[in-house]
């Protein structure tokens, strides 16, 4: 197993850098520019220099040199600097956003926290709510209870956020006046009434998003139940005497859980490369909504850094569900 | 009383990235910077020039502007304070010059210092700044919200190349305005306190401001007029109806004003058809077919319905123009008048010119060129809107159009390799905005000047967007460059603009204004479009 | 004990109605069954696959309900631990519950299956002892290592942390009887136990059962297909038919003394070990209730096919961080025989022994390491990938599986068609002739030539596959255990095929199977594999009649003899486990070297690891 | 019971049932299915509508009629006669006086079009790569790894990227700006969406392979090509026409979550997701044009996953046993 891993962690390099080559070239291939956004009142002259100040001028593989050397080597310095206090890092140049004149990083470890939040708990809480909705569909199929979760996870599935999202604020912000339709990103919770505010402004968000991913898990687990209790170990549990309750919980949702598991950890790249269209709507400006004004605003060494962490969450993330897989089969021994 | 009225929250559906105008030159980032940093002097909301950080505005009449017009001199007020307490002096002042002209810095605000000889300071109190030439209006550096004044003490070792890296200083800028930023998350919030040193003790009347970025204009406007989450909402561009329902939710009303902004289809003079070779198209080197026919554009500026357009487009926030510089009122021509459309009378006219639909396929035919033209412009709602009804009316008097729109990031970026960019005009004509900065249009009537053509030697580079090129108007352009006296200058920009507007270099559809929305219970606001909209903020207040 | 309770039956059926619903409407699963089980006694349930013997057996347990089946009718009377009887018909699930593992234990067909993969085999164990004991987790384990010692498990300790795919498939089923047993239930019911199993492993299987029934007293209904194993196991047998019982007797009478015309069929189609002593040539079975020409024995020609000499074929394992070959399966190793124009050769041994590999691998399906492979005088082994592939007309296959061996979507005629099609031996309305013809050949209506494989029964589909492997006139059909999976009754039809037809057409098998009777009953020749290598080859009537190999001695004693009266004890059985055929990449295996004991019969005089 | 009917039992069962092929026992089970009859019904629906409903309703979608603005539904006069309606514009107007039905049916032509292409193409290019990584041991490796590496690169920004640079180029070959979005986007939609076909269909045909009659295929002699064609290619049919009818629906989706943030099609060309994203600022006094293409793409969507459902069923034999 260890092997294993170690060995596909090693075969990920190669491909992280074939990646991180194929997104820089792709966005060096893209017209658009840096300056678009600055208005028509500054001079052209003016924005060449301004462009120049940028390094814009450089040939690709030195920008993509300078970047990669950034990426591994500079910013993993300074993130040992700001954990021990030491000053590797001082002094040289960072991955520095085109639009802020900011390090990259440090926007990315702002935003994150924000993402992580909506995104996050959006998605525990689609877990919380599909795996018990999928294994009892699956138990009664084709029961009222079975058609019913059928029908309504179809529908979360097939209505997209862009509809619900601004459907919803009109209901519960517009005209109810419940819920705030502006997600206030600086909000602090440091007590009962402040956490309730937080409580209120993520129902929205959370709400649009977990619509969207319960339906889809519960789909999973209700496949992979249904596979589970066709079994023979099922019946074998059932000639013990056990209760139901323990043959479906323990005997076949431990073997359910092991494709949905792998889903799950599939699926947790897309928490941190956060929701586009739902933080767009809400204005919880997470990490989709850096990538996406990043885009228009043609933010390269942004949309780069943005796109390759995503490169590498995807790709570490399947490791770890292969991985996941083999622990929790204990069929599947990697060598 | 300062801090008194507690928070404000302020709505910007475009994000501010940074808080140093020099290095973005994006409205949003100079708006934002203005509640902090400060110029010398600036624009009220009637475009008059008000002193800001000095004791008043240099002119000739009193001694601060030299009888040459090379130099002028700025005396500040005293008793001001950064707000870490330390004095403001000249030596800000002639820093912030320096900063700004370090060539390898990327200075956004250049241009404000263009002819700036030298900025001295005779005294801790007194700059002058010196031009190469004899400069009538000497107001650009140091005035208004995109010349602002930094303090040198934070930003010495940001000079230059250097400037990028200074993150703390490009995010928190040591000024004079009546409030901090206490945290800046680029792209998202930024928060902000009173100023403790602010000049005036009473203001501002907030304790802290709270400025949202992100999110659509949509958006922006519900949350201060429907839900009554912010105080105010900037820059709303918004179809009227849209306005109006918000306005119904009762909770802020919307504000307009009126800058210089146009909106306008520039007719390109050349010829830009892909059957010449590259480097030849949209040249002046081959003349457009038809579209310098006074007949033609003429017609087709008559086939428009301009009160539609606003109606469709803008409602409050637009008004009907027949001007390429609407504004300030001095410099608005009344020439033409453009208000009614008159479909018949472009076909008359046409018609009489001789442009008639030959082999009866509904397009008119100049010398067997079909009147087809390739109609362009940056993707966007109401220009689509915009699009598709004037391709309609141009139908109507045998014009068939083509519509195309490219992405504005590629639309407007300059890039000199590509097809899409409205410099290259790669099409008949074009629609979009312009306006310029302040309230002298001088160097924005340069615009049309014949060598400020875009064209393969200048890697598509300059202003004159229709390359269109009249010796009457350059010369009459250097007249206006030496003259003094508002009334004299302005008599000679109306002949200016008439002159460009009667030659069929563009036609203007609609004087755009700002909308922006506050909330019922914020008091003092003032729209200004001639600077940054957050001017006054020290004096917004909380009313009940 | 035993005489005082056998007065009174622990279970009884009677008139016993299941139904089940399905798309088509109604299924009766079983539709009238009653017989008794009395303590400490044996009863064996037999009939063909589908008869309603699972049926009947989970409806004892009520489980049936879990396959949407339902109890229509009848009677399940049952004597209680503490005498009380009740009518497992109409108790509820939940009283079913206490019964169920605690009165009654179950042991299923699959041990592969029946087990909780992500469980260890102690928790499974555990469970149900928790349960109904009310054990605490030590008493549990404790018992647990206990029962594991019972059913004779080697290292019982270790096996309580492994899960179940890390035992053999023998091992597993000894879990499966433990789990049964552990609540030392009155009855016990074993759904065919042992079919799925090799018949080393299904003899120690069988005597285990044997000697728990005999220590606990408890009473066993035996269900299998297998009439070898009822010889060996009953003390009654219960014949179902069609969801019927047709007879019920003791195991002397059924096999000596059938009443009923179906049992009678069945017992003919059985092909019992010793029924060829004396004769020398193959020749088919007669059956019951069939027409069928003169029985006349098969001689074949002596003039050799097929010569292979010291064929390899291993497997490499990869491993480590560079994925390089860490080890080698010697799946098949210095493999050397010779069949004859019109013969069979018939491969027996133990699963896995490389029997299958050994066939793919004339046919090169699996590319061999090293050998000789002469078809005919064609050196098969040097034919390049054209070469090889027209040599294929000449040697056929027949699998195991009979449904998994067609295409599910084909038609049949297409799949007939489909080697002449390959070959283009004939065209246009000739193939249809052919494919006609062939389909009269393996006795099947030519109205089956448009259905699909899935609406035939299994012998059906098998014909089918003999049909397709005719279509080419090979020499040589290589059939991979061609009638394993099928039924008694349509094994031996589909045995007496092939034999008419090797009469007819004077093709040679390659017979693979692990069935002894079957081989005694087709082979001119038998090789004896273990362990990749032929251990003892010869004349099928030498081989059977005077095994020289220790390992062809000790498989012949493990074969259950369809006859109630040779039983076997488990003192009689001493398998040793299999050694691993894996082998580091360095190691080099001995050369087959042979002794020959009589003419033509060959004993391995090489460390076979046996 | 006679001898002969006994001995006749142990002989080879003949089937009871009529021959039938596989097929039409799918569409037995699948007709079982309501979701999914009813999904299918609605999906042939809806494509047919979109595809004759512009010659039956022969209003240009683009045609303005700024005098017959903001019209409302025609439904909306059963509660509020005041409210401007007309049979002229059955499903109203919008802001510039475009026919909202016109528009929801060239808009739904797009849309439909879009899904179809695009699933197409992931469909095509996810079986050949599955088929032949499955198949061909030796490519397995590669080609696995480049799906990997598709999978791991980001879509939107590919996609925005591609918008911009192949936008000119397109354009100049399809001869039109819709004509070269469309390619555009049906391909980036198609090119970015196969991986996952190309999983499934790997496993079963590394599945499949095992089967004995894949083996039995080769020992009569079958060429390759006639095994994938013959027999590997109708037995991975259901997880193909599963992951189709997914991949309708995604590319549906995608479409119109592009057309929202503002970079699908041109803004004159409507799709369903333009169409709806214009309306979202009015959808307080308009709701009708939030919800008409809001719940036409619903719609689609669910009545699509409805069908794959029914069709997973109809197709797993397992089930079909039943
Ligand atoms: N879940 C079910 N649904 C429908 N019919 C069923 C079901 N289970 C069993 N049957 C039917 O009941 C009959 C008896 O089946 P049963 O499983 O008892 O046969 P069997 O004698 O055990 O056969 P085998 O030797 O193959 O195990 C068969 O005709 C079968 O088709
Ligand atoms: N493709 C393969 N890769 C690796 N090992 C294999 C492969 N095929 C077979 N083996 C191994 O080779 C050995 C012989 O297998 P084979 O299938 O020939 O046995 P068999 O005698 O036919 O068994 P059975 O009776 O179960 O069919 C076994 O140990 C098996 O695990
Ligand atoms: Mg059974
Ligand atoms: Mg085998």
């Amino acid at each position: 197993m260890l092997t294993y891993t170690i060995r596909r962690l090693v075969l990920a390099i190669p491909t992280l850098i074939f990646i991180s080559l194929a997104i820089f070239l792709l966005l060096q291939l893209a017209p658009g520019d840096p300056m678009a956004q600055v208005p028509l009142t500054v001079p052209p002259e003016v924005k060449q220099q301004m462009r120049e100040a940028l390094g814009l001028g450089q040939p690709w593989y030195i920008q993509y040199y300078k970047w990669l050397i950034q990426f591994f080597w500079i910013e993993p310095q300074v993130m040992f600097d700001n954990m021990f206090g030491t000053t590797f890092a001082e002094g040289k140049l960072r991955v520095i956003s085109w639009q802020t004149r900011s390090p990259v990083m440090d926007i990315v470890a702002q935003r994150i926290p924000q993402t992580l939040w909506v995104v996050g708990v959006a998605y525990v809480l689609a877990i919380l709510i599909a795996l018990p909705i999928g294994i009892y569909s699956a138990y009664r199929q084709y029961s009222t209870f079975d058609n019913a979760g059928t029908f309504v996870s179809m529908i979360g599935f097939s209505i997209p956020p862009f509809f619900t999202g601004p459907l919803l604020i009109v209901i519960f912000a517009v005209q109810l006046e419940w819920l705030p339709s502006v997600y206030n990103t600086v909000h602090e919770v440091n007590d009962w009434d402040s956490f309730m505010v937080q409580l209120r402004q993520m129902v929205l968000p959370v709400m649009v998003l977990a619509l969207q991913i319960t339906a889809q898990l519960n789909r999973y687990m209700r496949a992979s139940t249904l596979d589970n209790l066709n079994q023979d170990y099922v019946r074998t549990a059932r000639a013990k005497g056990l209760k139901e309750r323990t043959v479906v919980l323990s005997h076949v949702v431990r073997n359910s859980m092991i494709p949905v598991v792998t889903v799950i950890a599939l699926n947790v790249p897309n928490i941190f490369g956060g929701a586009i269209i739902t933080e767009v709507i809400f204005k919880v400006n997470g990490i989709g909504q850096l990538l996406i004004t990043a885009l228009f605003a043609n933010d390269l060494p942004m949309v780069m850094t943005l796109t390759f962490i995503f490169a590498i969450l995807i790709v570490l993330f399947n490791i770890i569900a292969d991985v996941l897989y083999g622990v929790l089969d204990p069929r599947i021994r990697y060598d | 009383e300062r801090g008194s009225d507690g928070n404000v929250s302020i709505i910007y559906w475009q994000a501010p990235s940074i808080m140093n105008p020099f290095l973005s030159g994006g409205t949003k980032d100079v708006e934002a910077a203005s509640m902090v940093i400060e110029p010398l002097a600036r624009y009220n909301e009637t475009g008059e020039l008000v002193p800001w950080l000095v004791e008043e505005v240099p002119t000739v009449e009193n001694g601060g502007v030299s009888e040459d017009l090379t130099s002028i001199t700025w005396k500040i007020a005293p008793g001001i304070k950064w707000s870490d307490g330390t004095d403001f002096t000249s030596a800000d002042v002639k820093f912030t010059y320096e900063y700004c002209t370090d060539p390898e810095g990327g200075c956004a605000q250049v241009t404000k210092f263009e002819g700036v000889t030298s900025v001295e300071t005779p005294d801790d109190m007194t700059v002058v700044v010196t031009f190469d030439k004899p400069t009538p209006f000497p107001y650009g550096p140091f005035v208004g919200g995109e010349s602002p004044i930094l303090q040198a003490a934070q930003f010495a070792d940001c000079m230059g190349a250097k400037a990028p890296e200074c993150t703390e200083q490009n995010f928190n800028p040591i000024g004079t305005g009546p409030f901090v930023v206490t945290e800046f998350r680029p792209n998202d919030v930024i928060t902000l306190k009173a100023n403790d040193n602010y000049r005036d003790p009473a203001k501002p009347a907030f304790a802290t401001v709270t400025f949202k970025g992100g999110g659509d204009a949509n958006a922006a406007g519900r949350a201060v007029m429907e839900t009554g989450e912010f105080d105010y909402a900037w820059n709303l561009q918004l179809a009227p109806d849209v306005i109006a329902k918000m306005e119904e939710g009762g909770k802020g009303k919307p504000v307009a004003g009126f800058g210089p902004l146009v909106e306008r289809i520039m007719l390109n003079q050349t010829n830009a058809s892909p059957d010449l070779p590259e480097g030849e198209r949209s040249t002046r080197a081959h003349p457009h077919p038809f579209l310098s026919e006074p007949a033609v554009y003429k017609a087709m500026s008559m086939a428009i319905d301009r009160p539609l357009l606003v109606e469709v487009g803008y409602g409050q926030a637009g008004k009907v123009t027949c001007n390429w510089v609407p504004a300030p009122a001095i410099f608005n021509s009344d020439t033409f008048d453009c208000s009614t459309q008159d479909i018949e009378g472009a076909n008359k006219l046409l018609d009489d010119a001789g442009f008639t639909d030959t082999d009866g396929d509904g397009v008119r035919e100049v010398n067997g060129v079909p009147m087809k033209i390739l109609y362009q412009t940056s993707t966007n709602a109401v220009r689509q809107d915009f699009q598709a009804l004037i391709k309609d009316w141009w139908r109507q008097i045998g014009i068939e159009a083509e519509l195309r729109n490219v992405d504005s990031s590629v639309f407007f970026g300059g890039d000199p390799g590509s097809p899409d960019t409205f410099q290259k005009f790669y099409a008949d004509v074009e629609m979009y905005a312009n306006t310029f900065n302040g309230t002298d249009p001088q160097s924005y009537l340069g615009n049309l000047l014949c060598d400020k053509a875009p064209r393969p030697e200048t890697q598509w580079q300059g202003e004159n967007i229709t390359r269109f090129c009249d010796e009457a108007y350059d010369a009459l352009h250097a007249q206006l460059a030496e003259t003094a006296g508002s009334e004299e200058r302005a008599k000679i920009g109306k002949q200016l603009n008439d002159m460009a507007v009667e030659q069929g270099a563009m036609i203007p559809l609609v004087h755009r204004g700002r909308l922006s929305a506050h909330a019922n219970t914020l008091g003092g606001v003032v729209l200004n479009v001639w600077d940054s909209e957050l001017w006054n903020v020290a004096d917004w207040h909380r009313i009940d | 004990m035993l005489d005082e309770s056998s007065t009174t039956p622990i279970a009884r059926i009677e008139g016993l109605r299941v139904e089940f619903q399905t798309k088509d409407g109604p299924v009766v699963g079983v539709e009238d069954v009653s017989f008794d089980v009395n303590p400490g006694e044996t009863v064996c349930v037999v009939g063909e696959s589908g008869s309603g013997k699972s049926v009947s057996s989970l409806s004892l347990m009520r489980l049936v309900e879990f396959g949407g089946g339902t109890i229509a009718g009848g009677r399940l009377l049952f004597d209680r631990k503490n005498h009380e009887a009740i009518d497992l018909a109409k108790t509820d699930q939940s009283l079913m519950r206490t019964i169920r593992g605690n009165e009654i234990g179950m042991i299923f067909q699959e041990p592969m299956t029946a087990l909780n993969p992500v469980f260890t085999v102690g928790r499974q164990l555990t469970e149900g002892l928790r349960l109904h004991k009310g054990l605490s987790q030590k008493e549990a384990d404790a018992r647990a290592l206990e029962l594991l010692r019972q059913v004779r498990i080697p290292e019982p300790e270790r096996r309580l942390k492994q899960y179940p795919h890390e035992l053999s498939g023998g091992m597993r089923q000894r879990v499966v009887i433990a789990m049964a047993l552990a609540c030392e239930p009155n009855l016990l019911i074993a759904d065919e136990p042992t079919t799925a199993l090799d018949v080393t492993i299904q003899a120690e299987i069988l005597a285990l059962m044997d000697r728990l029934k005999r220590e606990t007293g408890t009473a066993v209904m035996f269900i299998t297909h297998d009439m070898a194993v009822v010889a060996q196991m009953a003390d009654r047998v219960v014949v179902m038919f069609r969801g019927n019982k047709v007879e019920e007797g003791t195991v002397e009478e059924i096999f000596e003394n059938p009443q009923h015309p179906y049992t009678k069929a069945l017992l003919a189609a059985v092909p019992k070990l010793g029924e060829m002593r004396g004769k020398g040539a193959p020749e088919p079975m007669k059956l019951l209730g069939r027409e069928q020409g003169v029985i006349a024995p098969i001689p074949g020609t002596d003039q050799p096919l097929l010569k292979v000499k010291g064929l390899t074929t291993r497997f490499p394992v990869k491993g480590g961080f560079f994925r390089r070959t860490v080890a080698n399966v010697h799946a098949v190793e210095d493999l050397s025989f010779t069949i004859n124009k019109g013969q069979t050769l018939s491969l027996v041994g133990e699963s896995g022994c490389g029997k299958s590999t050994a066939g793919r691998s004339i046919l090169r399906l699996v590319e061999p390491m090293a050998g000789e492979i002469n078809l005919d005088g064609v050196d098969v082994m040097s034919l390049s990938p054209g070469a090889l592939r027209e040599e294929r007309r000449e040697m056929q296959m027949i699998f195991q599986d009979p449904f998994a061996s067609l295409n599910p979507q084909m038609p049949l005629a297409d799949q007939v068609a489909e080697p002449i099609h390959n070959f283009g031996t004939l065209k246009g309305a000739e193939i249809t002739k052919r494919v006609e013809m062939l389909f009269d050949r393996v006795e099947l209506p030519r109205s089956f030539m448009r259905r699909y494989p899935h609406e035939l029964s299994g012998g059906q589909r098998q014909r089918v596959a003999i049909a397709r492997a005719l279509a080419l006139n090979p020499k040589l059909i290589i059939a991979d255990e061609a009638v394993s999976a099928l039924d008694v009754s349509v094994q031996a039809q589909v045995l007496n095929l092939m034999m008419e037809l090797q009469a007819e057409l004077g093709v040679s098998y390659l017979f693979i199977s692990h069935d002894m009777a079957v081989v005694e009953r087709v082979s001119h020749h038998v090789g004896v594999m273990y362990l990749g290598r032929i251990v003892e080859l010869g004349p099928r009537a030498r081989v059977f009649e005077n095994p020289q190999h220790p390992y062809t001695q000790a498989l012949m004693k493990a074969v259950p003899i369809a006859d109630p009266r040779r039983r076997k004890s488990e003192k009689d059985l001493n398998f040793k486990p299999i050694p691993s055929p894996i082998h580091p990449v360095t190691y080099t295996p001995e050369p087959s070297v042979y002794r020959e004991v009589e003419p033509g019969h060959l004993v391995l005089e090489t460390d076979s690891g046996y | 019971m006679t001898d002969t009917n006994t001995y006749g039992a142990l002989q080879d069962k003949e089937p009871q049932k009529e021959p039938r092929s596989q097929w039409s026992e799918v569409w037995d089970q699948f007709r079982r299915h309501k979701g999914a009859v009813w999904g299918g019904g609605f999906l042939l629906f809806i494509t047919l509508a979109v595809l004759i409903g512009p010659y039956l309703w022969t209003v240009d979608a683009q045609k303005l009629d700024i005098r017959a603005k903001d019209m409302r539904p025609i439904y909306v006069a059963l509660w509020d006669s005041s409210a401007k309606t007309g049979w002229n514009h059955p499903f109203g107007t919008d802001q510039l006086g475009r026919d909202i039905l016109a528009q929801m049916l060239s808009g739904g032509r797009a849309s439909m079009s879009v899904g179809w292409a695009a699933m197409l193409i992931a469909l095509l290019i996810g079986t050949l790569v599955g088929v032949v990584a499955g198949y061909f041991r030796k490519l397995d490796g590669p080609l696995m790894r480049f799906t990997d590496l598709v999978l791991s690169l980001p879509i939107l920004p590919l996609l925005l990227v591609a918008v911009t640079l192949f936008r000119q180029p397109l354009v100049a070959f399809a001869g039109s700006p819709e004509g070269g979005m469309f390619i555009l986007i049906v391909a980036i939609i198609g090119i970015t969406s196969w991986m996952q076909t190309a999983r499934i269909v790997r496993g079963e045909v590394l599945a499949l392979k095992e089967r004995e009659f894949i083996l039995a295929a080769r020992s009569i002699g079958t060429r390759n090509g006639a095994i994938i064609r013959r027999h590997l290619l109708p037995n991975v049919l259901s997880p193909i026409m599963v992951s189709a009818t997914l991949g309708l629906a995604t590319a549906i989706i995608t479409e119109s979550a592009l057309s929202f943030l503002g970079v699908g099609f041109p803004s004159d060309y409507p799709t369903w997701g333009k169409l709806l994203a214009d309306a979202v600022p009015r959808m307080e006094r308009f709701p009708e044009r939030v919800m008409l293409p809001g719940i036409a793409i619903s719609l689609t969507v669910l009545s699509v996953n409805y069908l794959g459902d029914g069709l997973r069923d109809a197709l797993d034999p397992r089930i079909r046993g039943r």
